[in-house]
């Protein structure tokens, strides 16, 4: 089968918004997908609850770029919770579709803003610090690997 | 004019050939058989075929079959002679862990559906396979030796003469196959019968017809299935032969013989000015496989670090230049490319590694085009990057 | 000019056809992948060719494969089906006693290693095949039903749509492979997908490329093996697909739709000329296989009494005229031909049986230069043999 990104996504992957670091985040996170062994970083300025800036950092291919730029896009001036609702269905459908073995890269932006958020949450005393377990990462990851059966 | 870089994986076919196979197409488009003219016209372009590409592997002509693919010759290679032996022993076959998916996936199928016990060699940091290994897995129940003469991924040129030489000082019957493939065309010597019991290889890469690889088998070697059907033509490749296409492998090979040590040359100026120019402009740049004269002269591959291959393969793509690469991102099973694995044990090498793969028509223009714009896409993808260091983010 | 009547054994290739497939193989000469505007516009390409071909056959496209000869493919699909049976039973596999070689052979060779039983079923002397005996033979470890729609031998057209119905209804299970090479461009519906489970058809017969056969296999039905090797494009066909002869394979599928109904009918009057008027030109001729709708428009197949079918067809070929024969003489094997023997029983039709086969762009022309000949050459050999009534010795 013939697979092709759209034109959206081309667009996104070669002008990616909100690209970069933030310095002095008030969160941040970095997550790999173990699907294809690609890399996230996410930064975030958080005042009121509200998310004022969001940058990101990608090592991956074209559609993990791509859903960055656009989950940023998503998150950026939503509040934690709204933040924290974000699908990556939701995010494949703003880009216009994804081919779908490319669905786990649009899973692990995602996955980076949750996790974003949670280090925010974390430090605000809101959220218990977790203990590691494989398991733990196990289970965090599963749905990164099957993103249809995932979790959202 | 998109500057293409990936020959290893398709390659235009050669407007002369074309024009070679169309009268066997459009006129001549008869049967081989014995005794009519037209049975015994196309048998004898089929003999011819035979004769030229037994000249160049230095063996005999009616050793020399041809089949529709590349895929179909290395199974009746190395399935057809795991056939002929006897049920109830497991033969062991050894083969290294650098194959192309095409030797690979083949024997690592066959090993698990319990057929046969199979040996990796390890390779070292040029990709060239452990002798000592060799010697040491060779075993009383080894029946086959294969492997491809040059690598695909990172151009590694094994010492194949030497490699036959300690197999069979140690045993002299297990069989040895040679894939020749991306060796075709790119060393000046390739009259390996004497070295090898069978070889294969494709004609597609020195832009011969696509349906056809050149399938060698010592007289005497015994080779069965996989493939049975009609034996009117051939024992060992069943059906009717393609003709044309028999026509047109005798041709690409001469026109490849002709001015080879030139063509060799030419390609050997393309490789060096891709890798060093490159290494020149982009820092941190990793070579993958050798340098020099144990590397095929139309084999470039390249690692930028911190940067994914697909990435960069898609910003070529939108600048109309094509290579392939040994991300994971770009492979349909997400799997990093193994062959680089394997000699560095570097995941982040083999994601990141870029192979350029070219011809001897390949031109200096095609590597100013790639040139001129591979400094400014790492850049911007070191930039995104957050495995990359400070320097980069500026 | 040759007047050649031997077109299922091989046939031009449409010039239009090359013309579609020139710009493929010297510029757009790029192998299927994803996301880069070369791996996609080649990824596409074949997928037209699959859905053309899906159309064709009442099937999805994704359920279209394309095999680089006609042997893989039937190999494919019928190896490959059986391969996923539990070892330790020898399924059953049932074919009729008059295929080509290509399925005889392999059916055979798999019989004689061990791997299936199979029956042969009796056909009558229109070389249909018996349905009774094929509703008894049907059993519980029956697997695999083969067979070709058309017989290349005597051109009888098996009722495929009933044969499939019979098989149901006594077991669904049972996977169904027709064998369409010779179908193709002769019969007007071959949408048999909803009758089938597995087709092949060599797209050569239709003046398409000569290495590419259309393999449809049902979604679900298992295949595996026995060609291995990297799945990257293909989990049935492994290696890099042929874009230009997939591509080719599309457009001769167009031309050949173009007009088919007047093509069967041109070929109908051809093959009617040809039986007719040989059996009143020289007598004492058999028409071996059936008359009228029951025969394919494009075979024709004769037995001269008394005479051998090598010398008819020398003779003709020393004329210009290329036939094939049953004739054991030329046979590499030295066997008559099995189809008449399994139709008639009776040696001596096998051994001078003509065939003759032809396609629609034969001519009145071809018809009249072999009808001013062939009394001349059968009154000549029937005058030197020992078997002729003294009537053909003056
Ligand atoms: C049913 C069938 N099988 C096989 C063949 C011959 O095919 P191949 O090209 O594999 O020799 C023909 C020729 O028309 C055929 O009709
Ligand atoms: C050794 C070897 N095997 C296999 C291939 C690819 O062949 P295929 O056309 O079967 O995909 C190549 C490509 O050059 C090769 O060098
Ligand atoms: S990030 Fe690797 S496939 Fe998209
Ligand atoms: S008489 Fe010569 S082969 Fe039959």
């Amino acid at each position: 089968m013939s697979i092709k990104y759209n034109p959206k996504v081309i667009e996104h992957f070669k002008n990616p918004h909100n690209q970069g670091v933030i310095e002095n985040p008030d969160a941040e996170a970095l997550v790999g997908s173990p699907a294809c062994g690609d890399q996230i970083a996410i930064y975030l300025k958080i005042n009121n609850d509200v998310i004022e800036d969001i940058k990101f950092e990608s090592y991956g291919c074209a559609s993990n770029i791509a859903t960055a730029s656009i989950v940023t896009d998503l998150a950026k001036g939503k509040t934690l919770e709204e933040a924290l609702s974000i699908k990556w269905t939701e995010a494949v459908q703003e880009l216009g579709g994804l081919p779908p073995v490319k669905y786990h890269c649009s899973v692990l932006a995602v996955d980076g803003l949750r996790a974003a958020i949670k280090d925010y949450l974390r430090k605000t005393g809101r959220l218990p610090e977790e203990e590691l377990s494989s398991d733990l990462v196990r289970e965090e990851l599963y749905h990164v690997i099957y993103p249809p059966q995932g979790l959202d | 004019m998109r500057a293409y870089f990936d020959h290893c994986r398709s390659t235009y076919v050669d407007k002369s050939v074309i024009d070679e196979m169309i009268p066997w197409w459009t006129e001549k488009y008869w049967a081989p058989s014995s005794f009519t003219y037209t049975g015994t016209t196309a048998a004898e372009a089929i003999e011819n075929s035979q004769m030229a590409y037994a000249k160049f592997f230095g063996g005999k002509p009616d050793e020399v079959h041809f089949a529709p693919s590349h895929a179909v010759a290395n199974n009746i290679a190395i399935q057809g002679v795991l056939n002929n032996v006897e049920s109830g022993t497991v033969p062991h076959v050894i083969t290294t862990s650098i194959e192309h998916g095409t030797t690979m996936d083949l024997v690592k199928q066959l090993e698990k559906l319990g057929k046969i016990k199979v040996t990796y060699l390890p390779v070292d940091s040029n990709g060239l396979v452990d002798l000592d290994a060799l010697s040491e897995s060779l075993g009383k129940d080894t029946v086959l030796v294969t492997m491809a003469a040059v690598n695909y991924m990172v151009g590694t040129i094994q010492p194949v003469k030497d490699i036959s030489k300690i197999i069979r000082d140690v045993n002299p019957e297990v069989l040895i196959h040679y894939d020749l493939t991306w060796a075709l065309g790119r060393l000046a010597d390739l009259a390996l019968a004497p070295y090898a019991d069978i070889i294969t290889a494709s004609i597609e890469r020195i832009h011969g017809p696509k349906g056809v690889t050149a399938l060698w088998v010592k007289k005497g070697v015994p080779v069965k299935g996989p493939i049975y059907g009609s034996q009117a033509y051939s024992r060992i490749v069943p059906g009717t032969p393609d003709v044309p296409s028999i026509v047109g492998a005798a041709k690409a090979l001469e026109l490849m013989q002709d001015g080879l040590e030139q063509k060799i040359e030419h390609m050997k100026h393309i490789r060096n000015r891709l890798i060093n120019e490159t290494m020149e402009l982009v820092p941190e740049t990793l070579l993958n496989g050798p340098e020099g004269d144990l590397r095929s002269p139309s084999n470039v591959c390249l690692t930028f670090r911190y940067v994914e291959g697909e990435s960069v393969e898609m910003y070529l793509d939108m600048e109309d230049i094509t290579v392939d690469t040994g991300s994971a991102c770009a492979n349909p099973f997400l799997e990093a490319n193994h062959v680089i694995l394997a000699m560095y044990g570097d995941y982040e090498r083999a994601h990141g590694a870029i192979r350029m793969t070219f011809t001897w028509t390949t031109t200096d223009e095609e590597v100013d085009k790639f040139l001129e714009v591979i400094p400014g896409i790492v850049a911007k993808l070191r930039k995104i990057s957050p495995l990359a260091p400070k320097v980069y983010k500026e």
